[in-house]
């Protein structure tokens, strides 16, 4: 029966790395490291390590799932106002 | 008692599967969110049953992190991230 | 009947209806038309499946402190939940996300 | 108890300490699953956590009249399990029966924990899900509006007022936007 966890624990993962860099929408792809995060700590605990599982949740998808969150609204209202990117380096600079 | 607990687990598992379909299809950035916000909750159930599987008792303690980081994330996305989809 | 045969029984029980209310759960993620429905989905019926296969993993522990521990944790989950799932409905309602109200389906 | 929340005194501060105390170090022990030699940072900890939550607390917060909490406690096992066997029909039914529809409903408890407590409780019963808690009204998204969702809201409003040992006045108003 464990079997068959464990393959749709790798299949899983694997789907969810793939989502997460073959992307080109930024927040499906921080949404998809969260959760990677997720299941590799369940996937550390298959692997015998409870203290590495513990890190990679607190750290992996929690710490860095928030700094990359609050990432992407900063992109975001950044992105607002030049839509081009190009003409805004004066301003940014000045 | 094991295969019950490997059972269920398995069927925790698969319902996680599912619900990677709607992140895939989205619409919203807020559609994407809710599905992390599911895998804190079926996280910590995941946790528990294969801490009882597998005697590491300590993984009750890992399941108590799962549930605060499941509404951290909410709290970030809402404050920090709304509409970076759209 | 020994008494350990009927927790075993109960435990089943619990951890069928758990599994159950979490599939429910997922197919109420993909079904539901809107944020909002499928708030309802998510909020309701993944804690309810935390709570039977919490329940019955306290039934097989057997000891009070492990039980109320595991129930801590479930109400730490709920707060949580209630919490965060108000935050998303109250800034969907805010920026205008309109509730999906029957028709097309 | 219909008074407004008001700002806190220190006396009423330090008159709240100790239970405080006593409560964050059950959590202790609990989390710890009665650990006896890990109460040597467990007391130091639970006191200093008590002190920083009772000078932190903005207003005073409505007592918990205990034999409605135990009421309470009842009610809501029953109906958080009734919400998600509805809930889990409607998703999984061959055809989903939705009606969702958003409600308004005027607030009758008063003070800012009891509203908040109100609020986060429907979003856990059957059917129904607060989106906004303004001044006086809280605005909630409903599953099924065929059902008589303002007397159900009513009745829960009623069991939350009993958990803070406060009496309603009866209820009127509300409707479906």
């Amino acid at each position: 029966m464990m079997g068959i966890f464990d393959i749709l624990l790798v299949g899983t993962l694997l789907w969810i790395a793939f989502g997460s860099l073959n992307e080109n929408k930024l927040f499906k792809s921080v949404v998809m490291f969260i959760i990677f995060g997720l299941f590799m700590a369940i996937a550390w605990i298959r692997l015998g390590s409870p203290d590495v599982a513990l890190a990679e949740a607190a750290i992996g998808a929690g710490a860095t799932g928030a700094l990359m969150l609050d990432a992407v609204g900063h992109l975001r209202s950044r992105a607002t106002p030049y839509p081009t990117g190009h003409e805004s380096r004066e301003s940014d600079d000045g | 008692m094991t295969l019950a607990l490997e059972i269920l687990a398995t069927v925790i598992m698969l319902t996680v599967a599912l619900g990677i379909y709607r992140i895939e299809r989205g619409p919203t950035g807020t559609d994407r969110m809710l599905s992390a916000m599911l895998f804190g909750t079926s996280g910590v159930a995941l946790t528990l049953v294969l801490g009882e599987l597998t005697g590491l008792h300590g993984l009750r303690d890992m399941a108590l992190v799962f549930a605060l980081l499941g509404a951290l994330t909410a709290v970030a996305f809402v404050k920090r991230a709304w509409g970076a989809d759209d | 009947m020994p008494w350990q045969t009927v927790i075993d029984v109960i435990t089943y029980a619990l951890f069928a209806a758990s599994g159950f209310f979490f599939l429910a759960g997922s197919v109420g993620l993909v079904r539901f038309p809107d944020v909002y429905t499928r708030l309802h989905a998510l909020t309701k019926s993944d804690n309810l499946g935390l709570g039977l296969a919490s329940t019955g993993l306290a039934l097989q522990s057997g000891s009070w402190i492990v039980a109320a521990k595991l129930l801590l944790i479930w109400m730490i989950v709920i707060v949580a939940g209630a919490t965060a799932c108000y935050l998303v409905a109250n800034s969907a309602r805010n920026s205008g996300i309109e509730p999906w109200t029957g028709g097309d389906r | 108890m219909s008074e407004t929340p008001t700002t806190i005194t220190p006396r009423e501060r330090l008159r709240r300490l100790p239970g405080r105390a006593v409560g964050m170090l059950l959590v202790w022990f609990v989390v710890t699953e009665a650990d006896i030699p890990s109460l040597v940072i467990g007391v130091p900890i639970a006191l200093a956590a008590a002190t920083l939550s009772v000078a932190l607390q903005p207003r005073s917060l409505s007592g918990v009249y205990l034999p409605g909490a135990i009421r309470f406690a009842r009610f809501f096992a029953v109906n958080s399990v009734l919400g998600g066997i509805d809930v889990a029909f409607r998703a999984l039914g061959p055809r989903m029966r939705l009606a969702p529809a958003i409600v308004h409903y005027p607030l009758r408890i008063s003070g800012s924990f009891p509203r908040v407590f109100f609020a986060n409780t429907i979003s856990m019963l059957p059917g129904t899900l607060s989106s906004r808690l303004t001044d006086d009204t809280v605005e909630v998204h409903v599953l099924d509006c065929t059902r008589p969702v303002i007397e159900d809201l009513a009745k829960v409003e009623e069991r939350v007022a009993d958990l803070f040992g406060a009496q309603l006045s009866p209820h009127e108003g509300g409707g479906v936007l």
